[in-house]
């Protein structure tokens, strides 16, 4: 699988691109890998293509990352992102960010740096 | 010496007989009605008695009550539906027993109301909306029966359906009989119209929050009324014993059978159907019964 | 003043644990709050251990679709390793995957149908479903969690007598279905209660990305098994069953449709099973430090598994985004504005799967 | 025996409670109710109302959001009352032992009465599993009726 | 007794009190002047009720010299118009003032025309009718007094509020009496006055504009009923109503392009008069604005007084209708009473508005007594006369109650009441006793319903018959919809809501237990009522058989007892009260799906569907188009 990584505006870009051909969003995926937070958007152009990947890295400083919100653009990135949001204690912008979890845990995914 | 045509018993043994035996008729028959419906089914289904089983048992259960005013209804529920079934065994105007039968569903309506809570509400609304539904064909059908019989007296409709004098009700009054049908439905609270105590949506209606005495108690009431419609339908059309409980039987048959084959409607779409139909069949008698001037002033 | 109702999380008509706060008018749901995450468990989490066991634990993400799901996590483990599983493990996978995809669809309806209030269907469905689980028994040793998918392949082997019997089973399904499908769609009542109720338009459902039977019954055709095709649907060409109103009627028919479709794609299966070869796994690989990810068609829709190796036996990340996961979205809209006899109906014609929601 | 014991030997309504397992045990409740194995033969009947219920069945792990809410559920039940932990996860954690998101079994929320292992349940264990609970429902009430005698007697 | 006396007590001393309480100072001396006048009062109507019926001639008054009492009341009459010119004037409302100036000039052409010599005659009626209809409006019009004492504590206008209070009591018990329709004409106008001056009681822009609305379709009314009184004098000469009956009909001259049927025209016209009072269905607005007005000024206009006297007039008249053969003209009665009975309970279920609720509820129900007057059997007008006394008693206490509530409260929006009986048990009990009894068996209305169902279906045009049944069915079951709404939203408590000491206000809560305790005695007393106080015309002939047999109320079709269902209404519902115990322990909170939260509940009027802004824009043409056929069917 191959991955275009992008920064939070360019992926801004991209997510409106591919909103005006009609691609769909499968999902959003996050993952810690110790100092930064990668977080992987992956599209499905419709109504045929091969999946796209796109990456942005958000490095780590203390619970306070910012992840811009593409739900705006893609209303089904909400629970994703809401999810990403509650799983690595980051903050998406415009996305209260408990869905899932009961208030006494706190971004399980979220790993400490090494 | 009495006998067996002394008027004291028809006039008032057998009905007093009929008020003791009718909650156990009226179990047995929902006892009926839950085997046949899992036949229907493809299950075994309970046992025929098990309707009682369910009564005692929840006699011997703790009450969890949330106030006093919805056990009051209840019990009052209880009490103007046997009240409604004696005064239909002793042969009293049918008018008032119609408007006493509707008391009760006041009484329901008001125990469901008086507890706060969602569901409780929610059915108590939906059962005042059925309320709506049946009640204006019920009593257009009593008015019905006064045309062709000049009395609200059932007495009056039993001696005039004797075979002497002229033909049965069941002649003049069959789309009457229909629409009674179509209504049957809403108070043995069976599908498609049992949306006030529509399981899968507001639980048990108005019925959700009463626990074991108080639930035992609505239920034998509901025991009471299955009797009472029953009773109701086959008071009106045919003179002959056999014939009326045959009547009565193809009714419990028709509503088992309607309940198995179709959905639960929604509340709107109730009130149209009954309405449009129920108004129909009755329009459409009254005319036959205009038209071959088969009407007492 | 409105009245407020929880609807669950324990609710009678809902089997799963999900809340939804109903803002009422009368019986019309003027505005619906979902809250879930009542069957979160942390299973993402759970995951970063050994990856031979994350099959079995995938399954148990949902046991309806347990198929699909350890399909789908042992197709990206494989996907990760680069490892090609044998043709006839395929051929079983696809099998199995179909056979679930029935029982399914099956409890779908049933409950659909009794969301409405019609028991004797609800127990006809039940009752054809048996017969699947009766043949998940036959072929696996469990009726629900089959426990057969692992990394490299199947650890059952359907062998000709069981290939035999998979005909027959065929035969008498369709039958069963046949009659089903004549019931439901004929049924006055049913027809009354679900067309025009909880109408997703075509517009909506592209903006919310729904998947699965929910976007097809909006006249989306998106369908992993055409899109992206795994297994064996290379092979054997998958059509997307369309319907183009929407509603609940829609989605009940797309589903009800399927059932033949499952059906007719396990018998083009069987004939593949005599000239496959004999081996049903291949020996698995060690786990390099990459990603991959796969999408399966479960019977709720697409399911995504993300996968993520660390040098060592145990996974690194996996990423479970289940098919109710992408639907999620769609019913609070539909529910708002709906009668609330409507509300149950509408969730469950969404097939939600709260397991597979929350994880 | 008396007539009240039997009914409510005849006459268990049960309520079925799915906390956050896998739904496996969920649809071999549901098969239990429905015509190959109906469970109704012995008067069992799903109400899904606390209030009016005898029996809980209780699915799955429980969660930590579920936690408050079965509490609620089965303070709701008017005695006598059983719960049940249907399948290995109710009863022990099951596979889920470990994971962040539930408080393990289901006897550390609520008292369990009986234990019905396997993951998941077979249709037959759940049946045979009721029919425990049933005369434990008799048994319980017994305690609570000496109980009230008792406490009758100190004051 | 003498009748002379009695009648004064009635019709002078509240206003003689009035002025009394309006000029001494400070609210206790006006309080015992209120007291004393509603003992009075009330001593008067029973007295009255115990002389039994006689017919008085009221030819002068002596004070000091001898003074024509129809002169008086004709100076006073255009005295009122002038009134009514200066309000209409001062408010700019020129319907008010247009409508004025009309009536101005019908009273002039009649009085200076029309109006024959001086001819003695029976100037009040005491009859059954009139006693019963005295009692409502003494015995309840001074409970709503004793009531208003502890109500319009602190209001700043108070003075002048007790002075129309107690004029418009007089006012109306002499409008029962009136014989002479010149002199009915000036009571009648006299309500309007009072009516109108109550309504804009607060003096604020809600007031003014509902009281100028109430104005000036009550003037419409009035116009109506000087047309028809013209009409009479024109076309029976003689202005005594108990002279109809043997009046010979002539069409004058002047009216000779008029068909012969035309001699019931007078009729229509004071049926439309009586519309208007009644606020039947094309006047209704003017009523429910009416709902700006102090409480007890509801319930007065509500139970006892102004509506009453519409329907009241109906009745009058219902026998002449028969009498000079307008069967037409009743059928047609009859659909605009149904229409207003079935469409206003309609209205009613999409109000959270108490008050508004009872007021359409008011109009339904004297919609449905109407309809019972244009069925216009002998079973037809008791049943008119049972719900008009049985519809006071519990409008009065359900106006009352919800004046207690508000006080409570501070609300009337039936939203608010919710649980209401954790609060103040007492007014919540009574309030539900009247809302009950407004639609269950076996209280009053029900007695009344029950007799109109009978009468309907004796009706002599089949076809018509089935549309009054089609509307008394309806009406019913919309009623029995929003009364037992409301009843279940005070009803609703929480588990274990506790009551703050409730504070008690005994003026406010001795009127509400007498008329609850009123309610019960007069369903017991129903067979009494029926035998002893239903006297009508021969014209109806007698019920075969009469209508009351031992305790059972029985018609041609069926029969049943009042007392013997009061009796078991009451041991049904008192059993479970002293039986069933809660025991602290047992407390549970609500099913809410296990979260424990307690739900909001309220809602569902279906103003969407038949709220007053969809339906009332349908409503209105229809009336109007009712109108235009009652004229119609006298006419052609």
């Amino acid at each position: 699988m191959d991955v275009k990584t992008v920064t939070q505006q360019e992926m801004q870009d991209v997510a409106r691109r591919l909103r005006a051909a009609g691609t769909r969003l499968i999902t959003i995926v996050g993952y810690d890998s110790g100092d930064t937070i990668q977080v992987s958007y992956f599209f499905q152009p419709f109504p045929e293509g091969k999946a796209e990947t796109y990456r942005v890295v958000v490095p780590k400083h203390g619970g306070n990352e910012e992840v811009e919100s593409i739900t705006p653009i893609f209303p089904a990135a909400y629970i994703a992102e809401n999810e990403l949001a509650e799983m690595f204690g980051v903050h998406v912008k415009g996305v209260p960010g408990r869905f899932f979890l009961h208030e006494s845990i706190n971004a399980p995914l979220r790993r400490k740096a090494p | 010496m009495i006998t067996l045509d002394d008027p004291i018993i028809w006039k008032i043994a057998f009905p007093a007989v009929m008020l003791i035996l009718a909650p156990i008729i009226g179990g047995l028959l929902i006892g009926i009605d839950r085997k046949l419906t899992a036949r229907l089914q493809n299950r075994a289904g309970p046992p025929i008695v098990q309707p009682f089983y369910d009564v005692l048992k929840l006699f011997g259960k703790e009450d969890k009550i949330v106030n006093k005013t919805y056990l009051v209804f209840a019990v009052a529920y209880l009490l103007t539906v046997v009240l409604s079934t004696g005064l239909l065994l002793f042969h009293y105007d049918l008018l008032v027993i119609t408007f006493m039968f509707g008391l009760s569903f006041i009484f329901l309506v008001l125990a469901g109301y008086s507890v706060r809570s969602q569901f409780s509400y929610v059915g108590s609304n939906r059962e005042l909306l059925q309320m709506l539904t049946y009640e204006p064909i019920l009593l257009l059908v009593v008015f019905l029966d006064r045309l062709v019989t000049g009395s609200f007296q059932i007495d009056a409709i039993w001696s005039f359906t004797e075979p002497a004098k002229t033909e049965p009700l069941l002649y003049t009054l069959p789309l009457a009989l229909l629409a009674l049908f179509l209504i049957l439905p809403i108070q043995l609270r069976k599908s498609p119209y049992d949306i006030a105590e529509a399981h899968q949506e507001i639980a048990q209606g108005p019925v959700t929050e009463y626990t074991g005495k108080f639930l035992g108690l609505v239920t034998i009431a509901h025991f009471y009324e299955v009797f009472f419609v029953l009773w109701f339908i086959g008071l009106y059309f045919v003179q002959n014993w056999a014939v009326r409980i045959g009547l009565m039987a193809l009714a419990f048959l028709f509503s088992i059978v309607i309940d198995n084959v179709t959905a639960r409607l929604r509340v709107d779409q109730m009130i149209r159907q009954v309405y449009i139909i129920g108004l129909l069949l009755i329009i459409v008698n009254l005319a036959y019964i205009l038209i071959t001037g088969k009407w007492i002033a | 003043m409105k009245t407020t109702i929880q609807f669950g999380p324990q609710h009678p008509v809902w089997v799963e644990p999900l809340r939804l706060k109903l803002t009422m008018d009368g019986e019309i749901v003027k505005d619906c709050e979902l809250e879930a995450g009542f069957c979160h468990r942390g299973l993402e989490k759970k995951f970063e251990w050994d990856y031979n066991k994350g099959a079995y634990l995938s399954e148990r993400i949902c046991g309806i679709c347990t198929q699909h799901h350890s399909t789908c996590y042992c197709t990206a483990v494989e996907g990760t390793m680069g490892l090609e599983i044998p043709r006839r493990a395929a051929v079983i996978r696809t099998i199995m995957l179909e056979l679930e995809r029935l029982h399914s669809h099956l409890l779908a309806i049933g409950l659909t149908l009794e969301s409405i209030g019609f028991e004797n269907l609800f127990m006809l469905c039940f009752r054809n479903r048996e017969i699947v689980l009766d043949m998940f028994e036959r072929t696996t040793g469990n009726r629900v969690l089959h426990g057969i998918n692992i990394v490299g392949g199947v650890i059952r082997n359907i062998g000709p007598e069981m290939a035999k019997e998979l005909e027959d089973f065929c035969d008498i399904m369709e039958k069963r279905c046949l009659d089903l499908k004549d019931m439901i769609l004929k049924s006055y009542t049913i027809r009354e209660r679900m067309q025009g109720v909880g109408v997703m338009s075509e517009q909506l459902a592209r903006d919310l990305c729904v998947v699965g039977p929910v976007a097809r019954g909006s006249n989306v055709p998106y369908d992993i098994r055409a899109v992206a095709p795994y297994v064996l649907y290379n092979e054997i060409k998958v059509k997307p069953i369309v319907e183009t109103s929407g509603d609940c009627w829609a989605r009940s028919v797309v589903r009800v449709r399927e059932l033949f479709q499952s059906i007719d794609i396990i018998r083009q299966c069987i004939p593949l099973l005599a000239d496959a070869g004999e081996d049903i796994f291949a020996k698995s690989k060690t786990l390099p430090e990459k990603e991959y990810f796969t999408r399966v068609e479960a019977p709720r829709g697409e399911l995504f598994y993300y996968a993520k190796g660390k040098k060592s036996k145990e996974m690194d990340r996996i990423k479970v985004r289940t098919s109710t996961y992408g639907n999620g979205p769609g019913f609070v809209p539909l529910i708002k504005g709906s009668h609330l006899a409507d509300v149950g109906l509408i969730t469950i014609t969404f097939d939600p799967c709260i397991g597979c929601f929350d994880r | 025996m008396s007539l009240i014991e039997l009914s409510r030997k005849k006459s268990p309504w049960v309520i079925h409670v799915g906390t956050g397992g896998c739904n496996g045990c969920d649809l071999e409740i549901l098969a239990c109710l429905t015509p190959r194995f109906d469970a109704s033969r012995f008067g069992v009947m799903s109400t899904g109302n606390p209030k009016h219920a005898d029996i809980m069945l209780v699915v799955g792990p429980v969660t930590l959001k579920y936690k408050e809410i079965i509490t609620n559920l089965y303070n709701q039940m008017p005695d006598p009352k059983v719960v049940i932990a249907v399948g290995t996860c109710a009863s022990t954690g099951g596979i889920y032992q470990g994971c962040y998101g539930h408080c393990g079994s289901l006897d550390k929320v609520v008292p369990v009465d009986v234990y019905i292992p396997g993951c998941n349940v077979r249709p037959e264990a759940v049946i045979d599993g009721l029919v425990l609970g049933l005369d434990i429902l008799n048994e319980k009430e017994r305690k609570i009726l000496e109980e009230k005698k008792k406490s009758k007697g100190a004051a | 007794m003498d009748g002379l006396l009695l009648l004064s007590l009635t019709v002078l001393v509240p206003v003689l009190f009035g002025i009394i309480s309006y000029l001494v100072p400070g609210y206790n001396l006006k309080k015992y002047a209120v007291i004393l006048c509603a003992l009075v009062l009330s001593v008067a109507s029973l007295l009255i009720l115990y002389n039994g019926p006689q017919n008085l001639t009221v030819e002068s008054i002596n004070i000091g010299m001898s003074l024509p009492v129809s002169t008086i009341i004709i100076a006073l009459d255009f005295l009122l118009l002038l009134v009514f010119l200066y309000f209409g004037y001062k408010d700019r409302e020129y319907k008010v003032l247009g409508l004025a100036v009309l009536q101005l000039a019908l009273l002039a052409y009649l009085e200076l025309f029309v109006a024959g010599g001086e001819e003695a005659g029976i100037t009040f009626v005491i009859d059954d009718l009139s006693i019963v209809m005295c009692l409502i409006v003494s015995l309840i019009g001074s409970l709503i007094l004793l009531y208003s004492i502890g109500y319009m504590k602190g209001d700043k206008n108070v003075s002048s509020f007790f002075l129309i209070m107690m004029v418009f009591l007089g006012d109306m018990n002499a409008l029962i009496f009136a014989n002479d329709l010149t002199w009915l004409f000036f009571f009648w106008e006299g309500t309007t006055l009072c009516s109108f001056l109550l309504i804009r009681h607060y003096r604020d822009e809600p007031s003014i504009k509902a009281s100028d609305r109430a104005l000036w379709m009550n003037l419409l009314g009035g116009i109506a009923l000087v047309c028809g009184i013209i009409l009479i004098e024109m076309m029976y000469n003689t202005r005594f109503l108990s002279e109809l009956f043997t009046a010979q009909a002539t069409m004058p001259g002047a009216l000779s392009f008029l068909p012969a049927a035309a001699i019931i025209l007078p009729f229509a016209f004071m049926a439309v008069g009586a519309f208007t009072k009644s606020a039947l269905m094309p006047f209704n607005s003017w009523l429910t604005g009416a709902m700006v007005a102090p409480t007890p000024v509801s319930a007065l206009l509500h139970s006892s007084t102004m509506v009453n006297a519409g329907v009241y007039m109906l009745i009058r008249i219902a026998p002449l209708i028969l009498i000079f053969g307008g069967g037409l003209l009743s059928t047609v009665i009859t659909i605009v009473g149904g229409f207003s009975f079935m469409f206003c309970a309609l209205l009613a279920l999409s109000q959270t508005d108490s008050k508004r609720i009872l007021a359409y509820s008011t109009i339904s129900y004297l919609g449905l007594i109407a309809m019972c007057t244009g069925i216009n059997t002998w079973l037809a007008i008791t049943a008119a006369v049972a719900l008009l006394v049985f519809h006071a008693v519990s409008k009065g206490l359900l106006f009352l109650c919800v004046g207690e509530i508000t006080h409570i409260i501070g609300s009337r929006d039936i939203e608010q009441m919710q649980g209401l009986i954790a609060k103040a048990p007492l007014v919540t009990v009574i309030t539900v006793i009247g809302l009950i009894s407004l639609m269950a068996p076996p209280f009053g209305i029900f007695v009344g319903k029950w007799l109109a169902f009978q009468s309907a279906s004796t009706f002599t045009q089949i076809g018509w018959s089935l549309v009054a049944i089609f509307f008394i069915i309806f009406g019913s079951i919309f009623s029995v919809f929003y009364y037992s709404r409301w009843a279940g939203k005070l009803l609703a408590t929480k588990p274990a809501e506790t009551a703050p000491p409730a504070h008690h206000d005994w003026y406010m809560e001795i009127p509400l237990i007498i008329l609850a305790a009123g309610i019960f005695v007069s369903v017991a007393l129903t067979t009494i009522f029926f035998t002893q106080l239903i006297d009508l015309p021969d014209i109806y002939g007698q019920e075969p058989g009469g209508l009351v047999v031992g305790e059972v109320l029985r018609s041609a079709f069926g029969g049943f007892s009042p007392l013997m269902f009061l009796i078991l209404f009451i041991v049904i519902l008192l059993i479970p009260i002293l039986i069933i115990r809660v025991p602290k322990t047992s407390l549970t909170p609500t099913y809410s799906c296990g979260t424990g939260k307690e739900p909001d509940i309220g809602g569902g009027y279906f103003e969407t569907l038949i709220g007053e802004s969809k339906l009332l824009k349908y409503l209105n043409p229809i009336g109007i188009l009712l109108l235009a056929i009652l004229f119609l069917a006298v006419l052609l």
